[in-house]
């Protein structure tokens, strides 16, 4: 059993239950104990960056300091924490005039930022840590033919520079966990592109058009379902279709999963217990097909 | 010892300098001097009768040490040094100072204060005469042959020009046969004539008329006397030293006899194996025993030790009219003798697999310019036609990408300077064939600077070539219609494209060819950052290194065309023979010199000497010393600056010369500002000091003046010892950092002078008291200036006190 | 019609000078960068290489006026890409960063800084969320570290910047 | 024939240069027996009168260890010099200062207050300096005084021979005996220590010289095998007259320096600092050595060209 910080972020507890619980119980199933520390806050994600880089710096390393403190390398489930908590765990490791700036910031704070943990994405460690080999052995739900259309998003991968994750221009390591589970990834046209999810609220209708892109391609492949990682690309690709509707006057009707979800269908969770009702575009034809 | 004569001899310039200098006041203080016998006043002392009164005076009155204040600095010391040589005057012991640059005209408006600093350094001169000690000719010989490594287009040429001058030339080759890079590339630009056109006949071979001169297939190379060709060899080992080099290569088997095949293909054609033709770009198979394209040297065929099975199949050996077929060659190595070695090892093509985006490697119709040259050529895998090697289909849209690795921080930061050219030339051979293929090229600044190079883009235009300007962010493909989808923005019309193609051609890199950096250690020769080798100076010497008769020509420098690869042959061959052609190589003995008794063996200086001069010699049982090589070293003095142990000197300038100089140029002082000493090296730094004068850019008269040959010499016991003396700062000035003429020297000095600092503050000292100063020529305002500056920069400080107990 | 102006060069300094805009200086506008982009190809409002143009060319005041600094969505595409490797993302941000400190904030974004200086986090949990919560057998959440976190927005003056958006708005 | 006479004397030292003598073992029984010892203050009971007393130039060889700190040493140096017809500056403290020679870091002032006032197992609430000159009982005493600078013997009496070290190797001091006694002399001015550095008797291989950084001792796995340099850590044998052996570096320690600079150096110092800036990758690599003047100039600040700091 090895123990993380759960670093849980802003979107997830405020609008994907589903998402949370269904990465709680795959993850305690492949002994990955999450633990919950009193006192994190926002990760200072993009919005945070564009108002100020280093305030956000700041912020990122004040939520790394807890870990540090409870000597736990953290998890997060939001490829948006994680992507602006090791761009400052990284960078602050290495730069040490910045390090010593931050740290003049949150003494004020009580905290000093160390460099001594890691910060890990749940797929990451799903990849590297637990291995392809465990979930297999662990599956009690078979996946039917189902044909997904995998979508790493952005934040998981890019700046590879600082994250390290897999090959950002032929990444692998997601598709093959989504095989693990006995799905087939399937290829579709810009797949690796952006889903746009970081301009609502500030320009929905181009993030519309670029989720509506998304859909098209995966649906022309004839994806089954698209499966994401990170709560944007959820919120966008599933409630964007029923903004969709609205706008293009289109009906797609193509479930969007998360992974932990498609983990823990198959590693034989309940499908009572995973909140599915939180899917705007339902995802019935998928558990028919799964069984 | 005979006794001390010193000569002075003093240049008014015309009377020019006698309103600034009081030279009666001169003349009667350099009187005074014991052992200053002769002092003379004229106009110029460099020819005419000035110079004659140096002769008379070396002859008749047996000045034995000289020294003259004269203008025209160099010029007027080659003179006078070569007249006093053949008056019978031993070189060292002549010094010319410049008081004119000096000291009159940058201190003109403070006539008494420069007539003090005049006084100074001729005491230093003095001072150092006293000391001074004959520096002799040496001689070494010199073999009237070289080596010529690669045998693309530059190789051959400058085997050729040795050839005809009568030396004895080895020309190797690593690749079973001559050629090169150009060879495979088929065609050059901007003529688009056969690039296996490279090499021409020697004048000797009288049935081959001019006008054939250039084709390989046709020349006579091999009946050209004197030139030797290893082919499939490598050099392994280089011993000895300029002049006299001890080679060691290695032939690889080529398992066919090259005095008995006849080129007859019959082996060719028996043999069962075929394997993928990488000389083709894999699009064509070839045989275990093959050879690469009709037109080549030598006209022997060659096994592929990776596929055949030799005495399995021993088809070819049965076949064979000739027998020429040996299946049991073994490696040979062999050694030969040189005199100078010419490196033209060329370029090679980037691998753009690395390049992800671009899918190189992974979609079979993306290939490079290279690649794309066979398929191009008459005699290549498809005969000319180009198809999609994915299904062998005819291509009928084709797109370049520009810059494919090159200009891209990730991989190769520079230009690689042809293959826009390259681009166009292949645009154009299609486009005339083929009118109907439609081809694009991306760029982000189409380059075309030669001769007729950019009508070759107005050419390139009128066929209807397609420029985008633009560098594509992707190639992806469609699996159903096996196109290619080159995405890019039009960023003229600010559109996004997503081209559709069937063949992309990636116009990558160029790069060091293999093996560079081993071959550099062998040589002892340096890389540049990019890993090319490294001229002595790309301004002036591009086809020198640093080491004496190692020459540099062609691609291994830098990707460049046919012209210029062809100019630096000839360049390479006139220095070769420019280095042997005596037979001999004289040299003055302005060297290091190691103190046996001293040295320690700490091994510190063999690191540091640039030309790889010094080497470790086991004396007896148990010591080991460093030892200057007199024929490698350049007398800069790096060395002396690095022995932790003091046990190297300068025979030319030696460390009690510079204290001389640098105690008695601060014991006359006549002015009250803050004396600085200001080392310069005899290169940048102290031709910035000749232009400041010339300039008349005014500095004070606390500047006083030392030259070093290099300041790599600079040891921070000479900063210390100034300061002791009275110095209130120390200027050392020296080139620029990336253009030391020794290479490192300067980088050395920065290096110390750093570290004096460090010390400077421990001994409570400002550390700003000791500065570097990077000048060229040019730039004697910029020495002024920095004068000027130091000396304000003092006058802040204050004085430096010493306590009375020291 | 043609104007004559004079460049603006110490802007694109200016951004240089700033954490995070350090590498604009070495674009040469190859356009990578616009062809690698989601939103430049959605949009016409936004061209991360024209901006970049805009910027090195000091044209500060048509930078900031129209909202193209804010379409980028941080997918670092270009960034991945450039060959000159210049960090695209962080000098949109060194940008934004600028902007910000001169008042001009787009409306979504001072509301992420107010929900952030008030909850401790951009996005709050309803009622309704805290209950379904408990249904599916979530834990409770744990305390937002909302003291420390206006420390630390005091200490580098993120609050005042949002106090003078107030005023000015 | 008359057995010659021997005076040895222990000025600013540590004492230690007296014990290295008894180093020598059963040789010292023989130098007992060649010569008379006329002075040694650690063993014999002598005074400055007797001293006075004896003719010019009547003691043959003096062996003079430890630095010039106080108007006693310099008194004492000037009257063994007329004494003696050869004068040996004995250890590292006579020829180049050594550890004693570090306190012209500072003046007279700053030592006595960081001595008499400042060192935190020191009461002295009415601030009472040494003085030269101090009653007692209506008796005037008389001290020495305390010089600002510290100086190696060379400096203020003509020196004829050197044997350097922090002590001087035992073998280079009973080879001096050995020398003296058979009356082979080298040229005034030599040193009984090789003409050469540590690095000649040193075992260690030297390989690229590529210094990127510097390291204490403890920062690294010492190979046993290469040279410290070549492992990053300051070694100051390439600067430092042989002799000792490289005794230290036979048992993994670098050198520190106490066999002073090499015979034609005038600045041990920077002689070092000279080379590693050389073949330093990096400018800036001399200031990460923790302390310089301590690092590199341990046993010879004294005899350094600046000898002391300038301005405090």
């Amino acid at each position: 059993m090895t123990s993380y910080s759960l670093f849980l972020g802003c979107t997830i507890p405020a609008r994907l239950p589903n998402y949370e619980v269904s990465a709680r119980k795959a993850l305690s199933r492949l002994d990955i104990d999450l633990v919950d520390l009193e006192g994190m806050t926002c990760c200072a994600p993009p919005p945070v960056q564009s108002l100020d880089l280093e305030t956000s710096l700041a912020i990122a390393a004040y939520n790394i300091c807890l870990s540090e403190e409870a000597d736990l390398d953290m998890i997060t489930l939001c490829s948006g924490c994680f992507e602006s908590l090791t761009v400052a765990n990284e960078t602050l490791k290495q730069n040490e005039p910045l390090k010593a700036k931050v740290n003049g910031i949150l003494a004020e704070a009580g905290k000093e930022f160390k460099g001594s943990i890691e910060v890990k994405h749940y797929l990451q460690v799903l990849s590297e840590e637990v291995g392809k080999e465990k979930i297999k052995a662990n599956i009690a739900r078979k996946m039917g033919n189902l044909r997904v259309a995998s979508f790493s998003g952005c934040h998981l991968l890019r700046p590879s520079k600082i994250l390290k994750f897999d090959d950002t221009e032929h990444p692998h390591a997601y598709d093959e966990l989504i095989e693990a589970l006995g799905a087939k990834s399937i290829w579709y046209r810009n797949k690796q592109k952006c889903c746009g999810g970081l301009l609502r609220g500030y320009a929905d209708d181009i993030a519309l058009a670029i989720a509506r892109e998304k859909i098209i391609n995966a649906s022309k492949a004839g994806a089954d379902c698209i499966v994401t990682i990170c709560p944007f690309c959820y919120l966008t690709l599933d409630l964007g279709q029923v903004l969709m509707k609205s706008t293009y006057q289109e009906e797609h009707n193509l479930p969007i999963l998360h992974y932990s979800e498609l983990l823990s269908l198959a590693l034989g969770v309940d499908v009572k217990e995973l909140a599915l009702e939180f899917h705007k575009i339902k995802i019935d034809s998928i558990l028919n097909k799964i069984g | 010892m005979e006794n001390l004569k010193i000569g002075v001899f003093l240049s008014d310039c015309g009377k020019v300098l006698t309103k600034i200098l009081d030279f009666d006041n001169i003349i009667s203080f350099l009187k005074e001097i014991p052992d200053v016998t002769v002092v003379e006043r004229g106009t110029e002392f460099w020819k005419g009768s000035g110079l004659q009164t140096i002769v008379k005076t070396i002859k008749e009155q047996k000045a034995n040490r000289i020294i003259v204040a004269e203008s025209l600095p160099k010029l007027s010391e080659i003179k006078i040094v070569e007249a006093a040589e053949a008056a019978g005057l031993n070189q060292n012991f002549v010094q010319v100072i410049d008081l004119k640059n000096h000291c009159a005209w940058p201190h003109r408006n403070v006539p008494k204060e420069a007539t003090e600093k005049a006084k100074a350094m001729l005491l230093a001169s003095v001072e150092r005469a006293k000391i001074l000690e004959p520096i002799h000719k040496l001689e070494f010989p010199a073999l009237k042959s070289v080596l010529v490594i690669g045998g693309g287009i530059s190789g051959i040429q400058a085997a050729e020009d040795l050839a005809d001058l009568g030396f004895e030339v080895h020309l190797i080759e690593k690749a079973p046969f001559l050629g090169g890079i150009a060879a495979r590339a088929g065609r050059f630009f901007p003529t688009d004539d056969c690039a296996a056109c490279i090499q021409s006949p020697t004048s000797d071979v009288k049935t081959i008329t001019h006008t054939s001169r250039k084709c390989i297939y046709r020349s006579g190379i091999a009946a050209i006397s004197g030139l030797k060709i290893h082919t499939n060899s490598q050099v392994i080992k280089v011993e000895g030293q300029p002049g006299n080099y001890r080679i060691t290569l290695e032939k690889k088997p080529r398992y066919v006899n090259e005095t008995k095949c006849i080129s007859c293909n019959l082996c060719s054609e028996v043999c069962p194996i075929e394997v993928p033709d990488e000389y083709n770009a894999n699009l064509m198979n070839r045989k275990a025993i093959y050879a690469i394209v009709p037109n080549i040297y030598p006209p022997t065929y060659v096994i592929d030790e990776q596929s055949c099975k030799f005495h399995e199949c021993e088809k070819c050996v049965q076949v064979c009219p000739t027998k020429a077929v040996e299946l049991d060659q073994k490696p040979e190595i062999s050694t030969i003798n040189v005199g100078a070695i010419i490196v033209a090892t060329g370029f090679k093509e980037y691998d753009p697999s690395v390049i992800k985006e671009y899918h190189y490697g992974e979609y079979h119709d993306v290939i490079t310019n290279l690649e794309l040259a066979r398929m191009l050529d008459a005699f290549g895998p498809t005969g000319g036609r180009i198809i999609r090697p994915s299904d062998g289909k005819p291509a009928r849209r084709i797109v370049f990408v520009q810059c494919v690795g090159s200009r891209d921080k990730r991989w190769n930061d520079y230009c690689s300077s042809i293959c826009c050219m390259i681009s166009l030339k292949h645009a154009i051979m299609i486009k005339t064939v083929f009118p109907e293929i439609d081809v694009s090229i991306c760029y982000i600044d189409i380059r075309t600077t030669g001769r007729e190079h950019e009508e070759y883009y107005e050419k390139a235009r009128e066929l209807g070539v397609k420029f985008i300007k633009g560098r594509p962010t992707e190639i992806s493909h469609d699996p159903e219609s096996n196109v290619l989808i080159v995405d890019v923005e039009d960023s003229l019309l600010r559109r996004f494209l997503e081209l559709e193609t069937d063949l992309v051609i990636l116009a990558t890199a160029m790069v060091p060819s293999e093996d560079t950096q081993t071959l550099a250690e062998i040589l002892k020769i340096d890389i540049d950052k990019d890993g090319f080798f490294k001229e002595y100076n790309a301004k002036l010497r591009p086809t020198e290194t640093k080491m004496r008769g190692i020459f540099l020509c062609g691609g291994a420098t830098f990707p460049k065309d046919a012209p210029s690869s062809s100019l630096q042959a000839h360049s390479a061959a006139l220095k070769a023979v420019k280095f042997l052609n005596t037979g001999k190589i004289v040299k003055d003995q302005r060297t290091a010199v190691v103190n046996e008794e001293y040295c320690g063996d700490c091994e510190f200086c063999p690191v540091s000497c640039p030309y790889n001069a010094i080497e470790l010699v086991k004396i007896d049982e148990k010591h080991v010393v460093a030892k200057v090589s007199d024929l490698l070293c350049e007398g800069c003095g790096i060395c002396i600056g690095t022995c932790p142990l003091n046990a190297i000197d300068l025979r030319h300038f030696k460390q009690s010369e510079l204290l001389s100089q640098t105690k008695a140029i601060l014991s006359i002082n006549g002015q009250d500002k803050p004396l600085i000493l200001a080392f310069c090296c005899s290169e940048c730094g102290g031709a910035s000091v000749d232009s400041a004068g010339m300039t008349m850019s005014n500095y004070p008269t606390n500047v006083r003046i030392v030259k070093v040959p290099c300041t790599g010499y600079l040891r921070i016991e000479h900063f210390l010892t100034a300061i002791k003396n009275g110095a209130q700062g120390v200027m050392v000035v020296g080139c620029m950092s990336d253009g030391c003429h020794h290479e490192e020297g300067i980088k050395m000095v920065e290096k110390r002078i750093d570290a004096a600092k460090t010390l400077l503050k421990e001994y409570g000292i400002e550390p700003e008291r000791v500065e570097l100063f990077n000048t060229i020529f040019v730039e004697g305002d910029k020495f002024a200036e920095a004068a000027c500056a130091m000396t304000g920069r003092l006058e802040k400080l204050g004085p430096l006190r010493f306590s009375k107990e020291v | 019609m043609t104007e004559t102006k004079e460049f603006n060069v110490p802007f694109s300094k200016e951004v240089a000078s700033r954490y995070g805009g350090e590498t604009v200086m070495l674009c040469y506008q190859c356009g990578t960068c616009a062809s690698s982009c989601p939103v430049a190809k959605t949009t016409e409002k936004f061209n991360p290489r024209e901006i970049f143009r805009l910027v090195l060319l000091g044209e500060r005041q048509e930078v900031f006026q129209s909202n193209a600094i804010w379409l980028c969505s941080s997918c670092y595409n270009c960034q991945e890409r450039c060959p000159q490797m210049v960090e695209l993302v962080d000098v949109f941000f060194a940008l934004r960063n600028i902007a910000a400190k001169e008042g001009h904030l787009p409306k979504i974004y001072s509301e992420f800084a107010f929900a952030l200086m008030n909850d401790g986090r951009i996005v709050p949990v309803s009622k309704f969320i805290e209950r379904k919560r408990e249904q599916i057998g979530l834990p409770p959440l744990k305390t937002i570290g909302t003291e420390a976190l206006r420390k630390i927005l005091a200490v580098t003056g993120f609050d005042k910047l949002l106090l003078k958006k107030e005023v000015e708005s | 024939m008359q057995k010659p006479k021997l005076a040895l004397y222990w000025s600013a030292s540590c004492g230690g240069c007296e014990i290295a003598v008894l180093d020598v073992n059963e040789k010292i029984l023989d130098v007992a027996a060649a010569v008379d010892i006329v002075f040694w203050p650690v063993a014999l009971d002598t005074k400055y009168k007797n001293i006075q007393a004896m003719p010019d130039k009547s003691i043959d060889f003096c062996f003079f260890n430890g630095a010039i700190r106080n108007s006693e040493n310099e008194k004492m140096a000037k009257l063994l010099r007329q004494k003696s017809k050869i004068l040996i500056a004995f250890g590292s403290c006579a020829c180049d200062g050594c550890v004693v020679g570090l306190a012209n870091l500072w003046n007279k002032e700053s030592i006595f207050k960081r001595v008499y006032i400042e060192t935190p197992s020191t009461i002295n609430p009415a601030s009472i300096f040494p003085q030269n000159k101090v009653k007692v009982n209506d008796k005037e005493l008389e001290l020495p005084v305390f010089y600002d600078t510290v100086k190696p013997l060379s400096h203020v009496v003509d020196v004829d021979y050197f044997i350097s070290g922090c002590p001087p190797p035992v073998a280079c001091i009973a080879n001096a005996f050995e020398i003296i006694l058979n009356n082979k002399l080298p040229p005034k001015g030599s040193s009984f220590l090789p003409n050469k550095s540590v690095c000649d008797e040193c075992p260690r291989e030297k390989k690229d010289r590529k210094i990127s950084n510097i390291k204490r001792i403890y920062e690294i796995e010492d190979d046993k095998i290469t040279c410290f340099w070549d492992q990053g850590v300051v070694c100051m044998g390439p600067a430092t007259r042989a002799g000792c052996g490289a005794q230290c570096l036979k048992v993994n320690v670098p050198c520190t320096g106490c066999g002073g600079p090499g015979p034609q150096s005038s600045d041990q110092g920077a002689a070092m600092l000279n080379a590693v800036a050389s073949v330093a990758a990096d400018p800036k690599v001399l200031s990460q050595a923790a302390d310089p003047v301590g690092t590199f100039y341990k046993y010879s600040l004294a005899n350094s060209i600046l000898r002391r700091k300038i301005k405090e």
